[in-house]
């Protein structure tokens, strides 16, 4: 808990800094606002007038906290307004999409340290399709399961899971890589089969990478999923939520999605932490 | 009979006719169960009927055309919009007053399809769009480049981006508009089209009849009770962004753009959008004056 | 000589042994023709100063390394054949625990791999933790104990499924005097109720003496044998034994042995 | 139909010339090792154009990679500026003032175990907020024009980097800072003889993951406003007239400069921790 | 016994020592009233078994570790401000060279923080390669060198500086008997010659009662010295002093010694 005075201490110099920003970014608006009408505002009148303004460039703090919480416990989550509704929405495909990420990255890992030419040829290629723009092909994506067919939640999952496998991929290489020759020659000494290599030794000691790639693949499938989102019409969701907040110019809006996106992908990671935390510490090897 | 339909933009009152057919079950009543699919900026509606996502497509003539000439048979089946709402809207602090003022400015324009009308006017009035007489800017979907004032102009539709405009404050005496249709640029805007193959099958073409009267039937319930309209595409809106004041003022701007159609192409409507497409400069947008791109055939059969 | 001991055929014979690794820099003559037979029971040490090739020529019996010339037999199989017979218990030169497994889980391992049964490995990790004097830290993990422990943690593993042949890498080098010399005995024990054959490198002069019925002394760059001593010391051997004529007389030779493959390199 | 039965027996061809080929002695050479690779991506093209034409598919849902070549070949021009306004504008700026902010940024926090724990955990927050979301705010802020790209870019490098340096500060071992302590070695002697070269690995792993990043980020906030010209304008625009062979090149652009990219990095990595493990292979 | 040596104050001087790591598993008494004090001059060795707090009390003298009680002085200064002061030398268990430098670049490091001149540097890594034997591996990288090597560069980087204190932590625990004896030798003459005050830490007795005018018998949990022997043995030592009945003597002292201490332990 030494981290929590930290923590505070700098959420605190933020919150500053951004208020200072809100007025300085709002401020060409209310003097617009003022040669429109033909006054003069001082600065007393300044401050309160670019702190509470409904299109703000930067709305202060206390309107997103305020959006937030109105948007999340002020209405039933059934609601179409309730961002609970919206992130429900999302975390679905987020899960459904990691779950495909993550089997597919592990399978494709294994496929890498069991085979040459998986290895020799796979690799490259993985890091290339992650410098595709996946914003311009999702929609591609999205008219081509439609003409097969699939749609709903798998295409958004889909999406999702692009982005999640990546780091699965090289994680688990790296883990399952990362038992030393010596180790390996014990097992040979016993005449180990390859399987029983992979699930003596490969996979126990993989554990530790395969935890940390997993925290970067659940927030890259959230990215996923609300990318996902934008091209199946952006009915639901909080990448719905964004986009018409954008739309519709509400700043706010489009501000507390945000952060309500930012804090289920904490909460995400968080639970894959604790998740680390009991395995590792069954499998001894936290200390 | 199931139809689906593909809209080419978010829920909003722009698209009140269908949601109208569906809420007071004029679909139902020709036995067609009609699923709406919303679009928004990463739905190209070519695309989705391209990929068998959609029955029928609510689109541009421009783009639609466009398509027709890569090679995506579409064919305009009815036209419930018949004046175009587009037009350019300025902040009068940027010193431009008329058209001529243009030059040396930015524009905001909407691409992905909806630029055509633009170039095709900056032709007429022969500013050059790299640079040298206007700066071109690709707008995003809000009304921010005008209000940041990164842009003279900005792109907006007489029911929708406009009131936004207002909304966020500025007076309607600190803006200049520039209506399409009041320069003589105009082009067809929401039409209704369908593959061209599947077309030639007369179930299929049969279901479009039943369509296209139920979704007229839709528009002029919306036109004359336009409150109600817009209340019914509120319910429909999933993302619970839309708000009332807006969609009703919406409703209202879009009364008047469907108002003088009975859902048949105008077919001098027709010639003048190609027209214009085709002058479009160095790089028109279609080359050559399309084929059996629309038809009355199925007006025909709805409206007698 | 104690030519006894040889009861039957060699268990490990190597003739004109090369092995020559080919690295980035060019290639590395790591041991060069090597004969060498070891009898069943026989408990042969090997000498020499780092990097003379001991490690890489236990990894040739083990069928880790492949000898790139002569020929090489274990039980008159080659040495593959001898490894999926199941035939080494190997130790190595760092502990190498597995540190997701506890001590006991750590012993376990081999005797999971090679199918023996639950009670059975029970039973058996039991008694090696006690040889080796480590009985009540089964539960424990590889990382709450001593580097020593570790050690004695390893020589267990490679223990408890009974191979016929033990080789043993430096197994003590990380502890000191006083353990080492009571680990001595117990290998020496250990050895003369199995009759296992044992191959045991180390840097230690009196313990290859104490340990050994053969002393083998290699010398690096292109590491080779220069001198193989048959140990005529008795099978029992109490620690004293170290303080015999006998003793210091073969350590006298051990000792020459190593000084003369040292000069040409430090 | 006869060609997805040919590209399907290529692809059973290539990926048996592939096992064979790594496992001869070929791979030990630089070009079989790229040979594998390559003949991997000439397996997906021809398994792409094979199925394409073969199950007809339309060229506005899915082009053949002929015909992207085809347009990749007529508009060079208009690619090579798309390319110059959004990688090396955009996605290049970014990339340097955002590297370079996060590495100075771990030193500065890195006397401070307070700032560290505090900044740490706020930092990961920020980098979860997703782009789709940030780029209509900074193309608001900073104009339609590369800045807000590489405003976009430096919000999307920053976090990666600043994590991994700050990691890499603490990485190097006990015994070789203890070496230090008796030397009696300053804070910045021990920082520039010590700590920093230890932390190199991992500065290039956040440096590594930042370029592919870069790219995302500059080409995706180019759909929330742009001049007309750019990788993601081109995109949209494109798809709006069904040019989908034009997409595809664009896309074919950014993928062949984000793995050139990132190959650079990974090369200049090699260079300078040549002395780490990972590398010595 | 040789107060000659101490020619004035202390070097080092522990009155009551104690030192209590806090650990997750509760606190770990790892020096427990450790009273100690070196002349200028002398050469210091701490035997005892693994775990019992000689590489802890190293530390201590070189402020990396801080008493949690007790009082330390080092030239009548703090151990910090001793460090400050450049006092030592300091060889750990492992040679810990830096691998993004090549051996000579090692050596030059703590040259470099203490701002010798270009041309000094170079002077004096030629000299202490030669002292260790490794003239020519100047521009190798650490993992081209064996485990020998490597330890014997790190000892070079060590003298280097000419730090009045030299302690050494095990240093020649990887090496052959052979290299080891050289390198005892070349240890001896270099304190001979320098009157530096050396720690020594190792878990060979012969070592221990070779090079030292003084050795520390430990005892583990909580460390504690059990034992001082102050060495009669004279300053100039060729190896086969280690024969003579006064050495044995002593080492028998020292093997008592450290059996004492293993009673609780093994
Ligand atoms: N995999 C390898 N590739 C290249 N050279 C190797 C390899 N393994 C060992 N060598 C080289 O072969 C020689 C013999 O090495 P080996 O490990 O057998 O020595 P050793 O006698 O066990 O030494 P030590 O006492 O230090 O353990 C050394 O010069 C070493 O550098
Ligand atoms: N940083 C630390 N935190 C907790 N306990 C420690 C720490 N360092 C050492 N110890 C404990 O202090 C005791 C003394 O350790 P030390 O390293 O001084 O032993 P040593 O005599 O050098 O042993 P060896 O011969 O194995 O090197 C041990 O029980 C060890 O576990
Ligand atoms: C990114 C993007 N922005 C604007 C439009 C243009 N547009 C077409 S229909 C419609 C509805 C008007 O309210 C609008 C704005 C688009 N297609 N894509
Ligand atoms: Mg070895
Ligand atoms: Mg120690």
């Amino acid at each position: 808990m030494n981290r929590v005075l930290p923590v505070l201490t700098v959420i605190g110099v933020i919150v500053a800094v951004w208020y200072a920003a809100t007025v300085w970014m709002n401020r060409t608006w209310v003097y617009d606002q003022a040669a429109r009408d033909g006054v003069e505002v001082s600065f007393a009148q300044l401050v309160p007038a670019t702190l509470n303004q409904e299109r703000p460039v930067l709305p202060a703090p206390h309107q997103v906290v305020t959006e937030l919480v109105k948007s999340t416990f002020g209405m039933k989550v059934t609601s179409k307004k309730s961002l609970v509704y919206h992130g429900w929405v999302t975390l679905s495909a987020t899960l459904l999409g990691f779950a495909i990420g993550t089997g597919a990255g592990v399978l494709l890992a294994v496929g890498i340290i069991h085979n040459r030419a998986m290895d020799l040829s796979v690799m490259p290629w993985a890091i290339a399709s992650q410098t595709i723009p996946i914003l311009a092909i999702a929609p591609m994506i999205i008219v081509v399961l439609n003409s097969i067919g699939v749609q709903g939640l798998l295409p958004k999952a889909i999406i999702s899971a692009y982005l999640s496998f990546f780091p699965v991929v090289v994680g688990m290489v790296k883990g399952l890589r990362s038992p030393d020759a010596m180790q390996l020659d014990l097992l040979r000494t016993y005449n180990a089969t390859g399987s029983e290599t992979f699930a003596k030794l490969r996979l126990p000691s993989s554990m530790p990478y395969l935890f940390t790639s997993l925290k970067v693949g659940i927030a890259a499938s959230l990215v996923g999923a609300i990318v996902g989102e934008l091209p199946t019409g952006a009915v639901a969701g909080l990448g719905a939520r964004l986009l018409s907040g954008s739309y519709y110019g509400q700043t706010v809006q489009i501000w507390a999605a945000l952060f309500a996106a930012a804090l289920v992908a904490a909460a995400l990671v968080a639970l894959v932490g604790v998740i680390e935390g009991r395995v590792l510490r069954r499998m001894g090897m936290a200390r | 009979e199931d139809v689906t339909l593909q809209l080419k933009w978010v829920t909003q009152a722009q698209f009140a006719g269908y949601y109208v057919a569906q809420a007071k079950g004029f679909y139902e009543e020709e036995g067609l169960n009609v699923t709406i699919l919303p679009g928004g900026p990463d739905v190209a509606p070519t695309q989705v009927i391209a990929g068998g996502g959609a029955d029928v497509v609510v689109d541009w003539m421009p783009s639609a055309l466009a398509a027709r000439e890569k090679g995506l048979a579409l064919v305009n089946i009815a036209q419930p919009f018949k004046s175009s709402g587009m037009m350019l809207t300025c902040l009068k602090e940027s010193g431009v007053t008329s058209p001529a003022d243009f030059k040396g400015k930015t524009l905001g324009v909407w691409f992905g399809g909806n630029e055509y009308p633009f170039l095709n006017w900056m032709n007429k009035l022969g500013l050059k769009t790299d640079g040298t007489d206007v700066t071109v800017l690709k707008q995003g979907f809000n009304v921010d480049p005008l209000l940041q004032k990164q842009a003279a102009c900005i792109s907006t539709m007489t029911y929708n981006e406009y009131w936004q405009v207002i909304d966020a404050g500025v007076k309607p005496e600190d803006l200049i508009t520039f209506k399409y249709e009041d320069e003589g640029v105009a082009t067809l805007e929401d039409g209704l089209y369908v593959m061209e193959d599947k077309l030639a099958d007369p179930a299929f073409a049969e279901k479009m009849v039943k369509f296209v009267r139920a979704s007229m039937k839709g528009w002029k319930y919306a036109e004359a009770n336009s409150d109600e309209a817009a209340m019914i595409v509120l319910e429909n809106d999933e993302t619970g962004a839309q708000t009332e004041t807006h969609q009703k003022r919406m409703m209202g701007e879009i009364a008047k753009l469907t108002a003088g159609s009975n859902g048949a192409l105008d077919e001098a409507d027709y010639k003048r959008t190609v027209a214009a497409l085709m002058s479009g400069g160095s790089d028109p947008v279609i080359t050559k004056e399309p084929e059996g791109a629309w038809t009355h055939a199925i007006t025909d059969a709805a409206l007698n | 000589m104690k030519d006894t001991l040889n009861k039957d055929a060699p268990v490990i014979e190597a003739k004109g042994l090369n092995l020559v690794f080919q690295t980035a820099d060019g290639p590395v003559h790591a041991l060069k023709d090597v004969n060498l037979t070891v009898g069943k029971g026989e408990f042969v040490s090997f000498i020499g100063p780092s990097g003379c090739g001991k490690t890489t020529f236990l990894r040739c019996v083990a069928a880790l390394e492949h000898p790139t010339g002569g020929s090489l037999t274990v039980n008159g199989m080659t040495p593959d054949q001898a490894r999926q017979a199941r035939a080494y218990g190997y130790v190595f030169q760092a502990a190498g625990l597995y540190p997701w497994r506890t001590i006991a889980g750590n012993i376990r391992l081999p005797l999971e791999i090679m199918g023996f049964s639950r009670a059975e490995q029970e039973e058996r990790i039991e008694r090696v933790l006690e040889l080796v004097e480590l009985g009540g830290f089964g539960k424990k993990f590889p990382w709450q104990l001593s580097g020593g422990m570790q050690q004695r943690a390893s020589i267990a593993r490679a223990l408890a499924f009974d191979a016929d042949i033990l080789l043993m890498d430096e197994p003590f080098g990380a502890l000191d005097e006083i353990v080492r010399d009571r680990l001595n005995e117990e290998v020496l024990k250990l050895w003369a109720r199995t009759e296992k054959t044992i191959g045991f490198v180390t840097h230690s002069i009196p313990e290859a003496v104490y340990l050994s019925t053969k002393i083998v002394v290699m010398s690096p760059r292109p590491g080779r044998i220069t001198d193989i001593i048959d140990s005529p010391l008795p099978k029992e051997r109490p620690l004293d034994i170290r303080d015999s004529r006998e003793f210091i007389e073969i350590a006298h030779r051990v000792r020459e042995g190593l000084r003369a493959g040292h000069g040409d390199e430090v | 139909m006869i060609w997805v039965i040919l590209s399907l027996a290529f692809w059973a061809g290539a990926w048996a010339a592939n096992v064979r080929l790594s496992h001869s002695a070929m791979v030990q050479s630089r070009a079989g090792r790229l040979a594998v690779p390559a003949l991997f991506g000439v397996t997906i093209l021809v398994v792409w154009e094979g199925m394409v034409r073969g199950l007809g598919v339309p060229g506005v849902i899915l082009p053949p990679p002929s015909a992207i070549a085809a347009r990749f070949g007529a508009e060079l021009p208009t690619l090579w500026a798309d390319f110059r306004q959004t990688f090396v504008k955009g996605a290049l700026s970014g990339y340097a003032i955002g590297c370079g902010a996060a590495f100075l940024t771990a030193i500065a926090i890195d006397r401070s175990p307070f700032l560290q724990r505090g900044l740490l955990p706020v930092g990961n927050f920020v980098a979860a907020l997703p782009i789709v979301g940030i780029a209509p705010i900074l193309v608001m802020w900073f104009g339609f024009d590369w800045q807000s790209k590489a405003a976009v870019v430096v919000v999307m490098v920053f976090f990666p980097v600043l994590v991994n340096t700050v990691a890499g500060l603490a990485a190097s071992e006990r015994m070789q800072r203890d070496l230090m302590a008796t030397w009696g070695a300053s804070y910045w002697q021990s920082l520039l003889k010590l700590r920093l070269p230890a932390a190199m690995p991992f500065v290039f792993n956040g440096l590594k993951i930042a370029t592919t990043l870069a790219l995302i980020g500059a080409i995706v906030a180019e759909f929330f406003g742009s001049p007309i010209v750019g990788m993601g304008f081109r995109i949209t625009a494109e798809v709006g007239r069904l040019g989908l062979d034009m997409v595809w090149a664009e896309i074919a652009v950014a993928a062949l400069a984000g793995s050139a990219f990132y190959g650079l990095v990974a090369l200049i990595e090699r260079r300078v921790t040549f002395w780490h493990p990972s590398q010595r292979v």
